[in-house]
């Protein structure tokens, strides 16, 4: 790998909600694949839930602002900036850490609450999505050159996420309706990235669809896979354990609701370049071991993915 | 005339200006006040000032001899300084004994909800103008000569009109277009609305009228590089470009354009038309002669050896003119918003996306389809069009304009019309959000487009775009908001009906001129209502697009009112300037030199023989820098004098 | 049937009041009802959600239809919206206020009272609450529970003396009081309308047999 | 016509308000003013204006005399670089300047109450914002040690 020596190599790794506690191979395959990178990942103790953007702040933005902030103080108690996973974690804690550091009238309101349990934020970190991480500080070619096994062959739907990318003001990336920074990392990986209608849609799990209004939610999923299916993928490759559970979970509550059946492996980005790295897929959660419980995910096998990728080398 | 050893007797005259001022501001009060002031001996109120009455109040009171210095609290004097001044000429005192007080812009109008503080502020602003006033001297106007030449800066149809109607008038005239031809965007269109006229059965005989006028001389491709002096006596720089063609020998035969082997995209026909590395813009472009676009040649001299009359010059160079002008009229028309940018659009992207400029090349006759519009991905008459809107402007998105472009709305109904005319079973769609037809006939316009041609309008605005992979046929998303639903539309064609927005260029313009730009990057009028063509640089007239905005009944109204400002102050022959240039007392100057650099205009001069240093009256425009700097206090500006400002500042402060 | 006169309502700036609050959503007054936001918005390709119509409603005070439709909750904030708005109206977040003056009149929906109820308890919206997932975080290796609220029993403290400070517990109560009150108010009404439809069913035939 | 007294934005003084006088050019930054004013924008009652051709003419000593006679704060707006109407006489100012700041600080003056700006023809809103944030620092800051001083 390309030594650059001038990024930082030193995380709080937010974990946030739906990771840790429904899709654990998220969490261990970032851990494994940062850690090849030189990056350091450390554990964030005590954090709680982000909370979700699209939910509790539609509830009560002070709430959401506070809980929100009280995280951030964790990292900044650790002196580290944050990683985070996930596409709706990333809006919270960076929209919390702006809002923060640019209203101040909001700052003296919130850490006014803070003080209750004794913290205070200071606006000392960042908060950067891990695929921020991968192409702004690691790059592209540096992964590529890590890459021992290719994933030559494999066809990839990638799927970016609303909250990675907008509002785009406070991303790294700026405006952008047709940005490529995601595609430019999973073909990293040797796998190609294919372009499928509506490619930049939501999943439809955000906002509190899927928890209220599951039809709709689901409707959502069925427009994409359907345009994935068209466009003719093998996987489709993510970066938020929200859209992950979407598209997995979804695919059998799709065929449940609407009789369609898709079959396709949902990766999330760690795993894909886990893997094309050398990482034991058992490691990575893309091969079930003997122990994983019934009725835990992934629900679309990712083995057949794991195998035509083997096959093909 | 008031003797200026006399004892200041102020009269102070505070204006209403119906509720703008007395609606916020006790006028009574403030009158009573005012009558406190050292030297006020009148003190008066009146609804409005600037009307005859209220002019007439100052005027007696003149004429009575009851006062000798005039104090106006009103408006602000960038509005009628020079009405009030006259009034006080004309009743027979020096007009620079008088002082506006500005209570309105800088009061009454942006402290309406704190009418206790506006007060004590109006009190102060009217203290301070008292205070100037009784410093004030009288001044004697200057007159400087006017040339009867003019320069006009770029011939679209605004230039071309204001050149004519000057050259009509016997002045001489210089009009200097960018590109190897005049005519400007007009020449590219294909009919104009609402009379659906052609557009170059109107411009080409301008055009030619232009070219063989006796008092116009055209400098095509030219641009202005350096301007120096003022109001009737610009020296000017113009530098022509190499043409790498002999203009006087070139025929127009075309003979070197045939066998001229590189192709290249024509501006003209926006891309939508090859031309040659030789070439002439368009067939009846003037003047009629050929250039070399260099960034595309490739020197292999097939031409040189096809010219007849030996016309082909590769060593040409760029020549610079140097010029002396007495108006200068600015007419640079607009660009149209590229819109490759706006991603959801597609354009660029999506071969079947494009602007409303090359819709107007492909309706042309002689355009790039000989006015049997394709569609670009497989030339084949589209049989559905949508037109989309507002695009590049009223939008606050990065990289676009706010305003209204003012012709879209009916350029893109035109389109549809001429379309229609053409395949009277085609289907049209216009994606609007209000349709902007206010001209004289417009609203007929649309009436006629929507119940004889049938054109659909949709209110709503385009969202974004797909491509159909299959046919190329562009499918649309927007929302019908008088339906309340989101509608999915499939159409061989989108034409985007692109926005007009200020040229790339326009701040070297500014810059060059002195001409302000508005926010919106057009080039700023002296007054939006009264002085729509003059710009706040004496003798320097704006027109047409360059302006704002403007379709073309407008851009030649607009240049003809530019040519008869330019006219009349050339007829006049001379034309007076404000005398606040500065002046030096020899007899405290130290001749350390500090001032002669610091003025812009070189207008102050060290005679060694004599060590004197002096200032000329001619150059001094009246910045007040030397005098601001002089370490020996030896400068004084005429009506900014030290006496004069320090008794502003200190009055400013009230010792309440 | 619906008589024209009860869809006639007066304009209430009230609610406009409400959302510009916040001075970041000022912006939305000078929407111009272009109709972009909708023309994107995947939620409303198969929903009902307007999101013009539900920047109008909001402008134009029509608070009580709105706040208590499913509307809003429809949005799924994906900022497409927000993104294209060529008034630079934070459309998005225009929902997101609407939806916290809903919940604070106890409109919220069911599923969103029981997340809100998790939060509250664990610190989580979605915790450990099964001991599969504690076995499947083994499976790979990783420590039954993350090193989250789940592991520090004082950080569930801290987030829940955060919310109790500003009260969100009694907004998820009132919620669901709220909710509770509406279903049994709908309950009873229910009977009483079909009286009034069969009373109106009567009558026209009556009309209509003369 | 609006009849209550009215809290303009963030600036409502608390007991006092700022006396700021401001020296402008003719071109842009009066114009400016004037442009704020045709477009009704609110600002904090604070600000007198003195017209001066070109901001060249402003004197060091216009600034101390202002300063020294009570204001709390002077204000003095020229165009934007490169805009001067008389090409450079604004950066002649911009030079002026540092050197105004450094002889307050020396007399003992917060130099925060000098103030340089540029404002356009059409930047009636920039004006006002500069005005706010003017007014704000001058809270800051505090009276002018000057005021009623002056007999
Ligand atoms: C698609 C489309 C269709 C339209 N249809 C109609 C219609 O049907 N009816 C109607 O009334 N209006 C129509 N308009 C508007 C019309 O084009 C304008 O009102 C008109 O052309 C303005 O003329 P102008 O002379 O001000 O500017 P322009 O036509 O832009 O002319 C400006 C000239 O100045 C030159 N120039 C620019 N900068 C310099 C420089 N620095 N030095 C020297 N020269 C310079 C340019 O090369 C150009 O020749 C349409 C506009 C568009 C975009
Ligand atoms: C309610 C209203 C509000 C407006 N507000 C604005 C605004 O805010 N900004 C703006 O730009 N425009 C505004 N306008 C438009 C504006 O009034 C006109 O553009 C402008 O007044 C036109 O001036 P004019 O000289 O052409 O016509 P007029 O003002 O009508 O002047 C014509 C004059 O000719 C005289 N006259 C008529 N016939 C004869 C005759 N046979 N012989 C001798 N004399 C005759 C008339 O008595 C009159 O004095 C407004 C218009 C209205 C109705
Ligand atoms: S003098 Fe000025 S303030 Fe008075 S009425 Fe005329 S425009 Fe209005
Ligand atoms: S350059 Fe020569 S060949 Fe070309 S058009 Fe002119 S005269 Fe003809
Ligand atoms: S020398 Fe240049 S212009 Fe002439 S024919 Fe060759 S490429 Fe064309
Ligand atoms: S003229 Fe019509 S299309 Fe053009 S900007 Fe104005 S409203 Fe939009
Ligand atoms: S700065 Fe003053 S003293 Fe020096 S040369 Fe000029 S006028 Fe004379
Ligand atoms: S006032 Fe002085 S510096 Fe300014 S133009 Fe006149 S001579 Fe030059
Ligand atoms: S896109 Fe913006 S301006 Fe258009 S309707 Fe939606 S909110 Fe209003
Ligand atoms: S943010 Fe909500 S309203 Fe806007 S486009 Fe996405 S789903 Fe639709």
């Amino acid at each position: 790998m390309t030594e650059s020596s001038d990024i930082t190599r030193d995380y709080d790794l937010y974990l946030g909600c739906v990771a840790p506690n429904r899709y654990p191979m998220i969490e261990a395959s970032t851990v494994q694949v940062f850690k090849k990178l030189g990056i350091n990942l450390h554990d964030m103790k005590g954090a709680s839930c982000c909370p979700a953007p699209g939910v509790f702040r539609s509830f009560d933005i002070p709430t959401w602002r506070a809980i929100a902030s009280r995280n951030i103080t964790i990292a900044e108690q650790d002196r580290r900036d944050i990683a985070v996973m996930c596409n709706g974690c990333f809006g919270t804690l960076l929209e919390a850490n702006h809002l923060m550091n640019s209203h101040p009238d909001q700052r003296t309101e919130t850490n006014a609450i803070l003080e209750k349990v004794g913290r205070q934020f200071e606006g000392t970190v960042k908060v950067r999505h891990i695929i921020d991480i991968l192409y702004n500080d690691v790059g592209p070619k540096a992964i590529s050159d890590m890459v021992i096994q290719p994933l030559r062959g494999v066809k990839a739907a990638v799927h970016y996420g609303c909250h990675l990318l907008k509002p785009s003001e406070t991303r790294p990336w700026g405006k952008d309706e047709n940005p490529t920074f995601f595609d430019d990392i999973v073909e990293a990986s040797g796998a190609e990235s294919i372009d499928y209608k509506d490619k930049f849609m939501c999943c439809g799990a955000g906002g509190g669809v899927r928890a209220a209004i599951k039809d709709v939610s689901m409707d959502f999923t069925r427009e994409k896979l359907s345009n994935m299916k068209d466009a003719g993928v093998d996987i489709i490759v993510d970066c938020c354990p929200f859209c992950h559970l979407q598209f997995d979970l979804g695919q059998v509550e799709v065929k449940a609701m609407f009789g369609e059946e898709y079959r396709f492996p949902v990766i999330y980005i760690s795993q894909l370049l886990g893997l094309a790295m050398g990482i034991s897929p058992y490691d990575l959660g893309l091969i079930a071991t003997k122990d994983k419980p019934p009725g835990t995910p992934p629900f679309i096998p990712t083995e057949p993915f794991v195998k035509k990728v083997v096959e093909g080398m | 005339m008031v003797n200026s050893d006399e004892e200041p007797r102020i009269g102070v005259y505070i204006c209403d200006c119906g509720v703008n001022i007395a609606g916020v501001l006790d006028n009574d009060e403030l009158r009573e006040y005012a009558a406190t002031l050292p030297n006020v001996v009148k003190s008066e109120r009146y609804k409005f000032m600037c009307s005859e009455i209220g002019q007439k109040l100052i005027q007696e009171d003149i004429e009575n001899g009851e006062i000798n210095r005039v104090v106006v609290a009103a408006c602000s004097p960038r509005m009628h300084e020079n009405t009030f001044r006259k009034a006080t000429r004309e009743a027979g005192l020096n007009e620079f004994l008088f002082e506006q007080a500005n209570i309105r812009e800088h009061d009454s109008w942006v402290h309406m909800r704190q009418q206790d503080d506006a007060q004590s502020i109006a009190q102060d602003i009217v203290r301070m103008a008292v205070a100037k006033a009784s410093k004030l001297e009288p001044l004697e106007v200057m007159k400087v000569e006017v040339k009867p030449s003019a320069l006009v800066i770029g011939a679209g149809i605004a230039g071309i009109n204001v050149a004519k109607d000057l050259g009509d008038q016997g002045f001489d005239v210089t009009l200097v277009e960018k590109t190897p031809t005049i005519g400007g965007h007009m020449a590219q269109l294909d009919k104009t609305f609402p009379t659906m006229d052609c557009s170059a059965c109107i411009i080409t005989p301008e055009m030619v009228e232009v070219g063989n006028h006796p008092n116009i001389n055209i400098l095509n491709y030219a641009e202005v590089t350096k301007v120096d002096g003022f109001v009737g006596n610009f020296k000017v720089e113009i530098t022509k470009k190499p043409h790498y063609v002999d203009q006087e020998a070139c025929t127009g035969c075309g003979g070197c354009s045939d066998v001229c082997p590189v192709i290249t995209g024509n501006e003209f026909d926006e891309g939508m038309k090859e031309r040659k590395a030789i070439y002439l813009p368009f067939p009846q472009a003037v003047p009629n002669k050929f250039t070399i676009d260099m960034d595309h040649c490739i020197k292999c001299e097939l031409c040189k050896d096809e010219c007849e009359p030996d016309a082909i010059n590769f060593d040409d160079k760029p020549k610079k003119i140097e010029k002396e002008f007495g108006t200068i009229i600015v007419t640079t028309g607009y660009k149209a918003f590229d819109p490759s940018d706006y991603t959801p659009y597609g354009f660029g992207r999506f071969p079947n996306v494009i602007t409303g400029l090359q819709m107007e090349r492909e309706l042309s006759s002689f355009g790039p389809t000989v006015g049997k519009p394709v569609r670009p991905s497989d030339g084949k008459a589209p049989h559905s069009i949508a037109f989309f809107q507002c695009v590049g402007s009223r939008s606050f998105q990065p990289g676009m304009n706010n305003y209204c472009s003012r012709v879209c709305c009916m350029y893109a109904m035109k389109q549809a019309r001429q379309y229609k005319e053409k395949h009277p079973e085609a289907e049209i769609y216009i994606l609007y959000m209000d349709i902007r037809a206010f001209g004289k006939g417009y609203e007929e316009f649309y009436e006629i487009a929507a119940r004889e041609y049938g054109i659909n309008f949709i209110r709503g605005r385009a969202a974004e775009v797909f491509e159909n992979p299959e046919n190329n046929n562009i499918i649309i998303r927007a929302e019908d908001t008088l339906l309340k639903r989101p509608i999915e539309l499939e159409v061989d064609m989108v034409v985007l009906s692109v926005g007009l927005e200020a040229q790339e260029d326009a701040t070297v313009i500014s810059r060059l001129l002195n001409v302000s730009q508005t926010a919106d990057g057009f080039f700023m009028e002296a007054h939006p209502k009264l002085r729509p063509i003059d710009t706040l640089s004496d003798g320097i007239f704006v027109a047409g697009v360059a302006q704002g905005p403007k379709d073309i009944p407008d851009t030649v109204a607009q240049a003809k009112g530019a040519a008869s400002g330019a006219a009349s102050l050339m007829a006049q022959g001379e034309v007076e300037i404000e005398p606040y240039f500065s002046v030096i007392n020899n007899a405290l100057c130290s001749s350390c030199l500090s001032c002669v650099d610091l003025c812009p205009y070189t207008a102050i001069s060290y005679d060694k023989l004599a060590n004197l240093v002096t200032i000329n009256k001619a150059l001094c425009k009246g910045c007040g820098t030397c005098t601001a700097a002089c370490p020996c206090n030896a400068i004084t500006q005429n009506h900014f004098k030290v006496s004069q400002i320090m008794a502003m500042i200190d009055t400013a402060i009230p010792t309440r | 049937m619906v008589l024209i006169k009860e869809q006639i309502k007066k304009i209430d700036k009230s609610i406009v009041e409400e959302v510009v609050e916040d001075e970041l959503l000022e912006r939305f007054k000078s929407c111009y009802q272009c109709g972009t936001c909708t023309g994107g918005c995947p939620s409303g390709r198969r929903a009902a959600i307007r999101t013009r119509d539900v920047i109008r409603q909001a402008l134009v005070g029509l608070d009580d239809d709105l706040l208590s439709s499913d509307l809003l909750w429809l949005c799924s904030t994906c900022y497409t919206c927000y993104e294209r708005c060529p008034r630079d109206v934070p459309t998005t977040d225009i929902i997101i206020k609407l939806r916290n003056i809903a919940s604070h009149r106890g409109l919220m929906k069911g599923p969103h009272l029981a997340v809100s109820k998790m939060l509250i308890e664990t610190g989580h919206g979605v915790p450990i609450n099964d001991e599969k997932w504690s076995n499947l975080r083994k499976s790979l290796k990783l420590t039954p529970l993350p090193p989250t609220v789940h592991s520090f029993p004082e950080a569930v403290k801290e987030v829940q003396t955060i919310i109790k400070e500003l009260k969100f517990d009694e907004l998820i109560a009132y919620g669901e009081e709220v909710k509770k009150k509406l279903a049994e108010e709908e309950k009873k009404r229910a009977p009483e309308r079909i009286e009034e439809l069969e009373a109106e069913l009567k009558q026209l035939k009556e009309e209509a047999g003369k | 016509m609006v009849e209550t007294k009215d809290k303009i934005g963030a600036v409502e003084a608390p007991g006092w308000k700022p006396y700021i006088l401001g020296i402008f050019c003719n071109w842009c930054s009066y114009a400016g003013a004037d442009g704020a004013g045709t477009a009704r924008m609110q600002r904090p009652a604070v600000l007198r204006i003195i017209r001066v051709m070109c901001s060249g003419r402003v004197e060091p000593e216009f600034v101390f005399r202002g300063l020294k006679n009570g204001a709390d704060g002077v204000l003095v707006s020229t165009c934007h670089p490169g805009d001067c109407h008389y090409v450079t006489g604004n950066y002649k100012t911009f030079r002026k300047a540092p050197l105004i700041s450094k002889f307050l600080e020396q007399m003992g003056i917060n130099p925060k109450r000098f103030r340089l700006t540029n404002v356009s023809a059409s930047e009636g809103a920039e004006l006002t914002e500069i005005i706010e944030d003017f007014v704000e620092e001058l809270h800051e800051i505090g009276p002018s040690p000057f005021k009623n001083k002056k007999e």
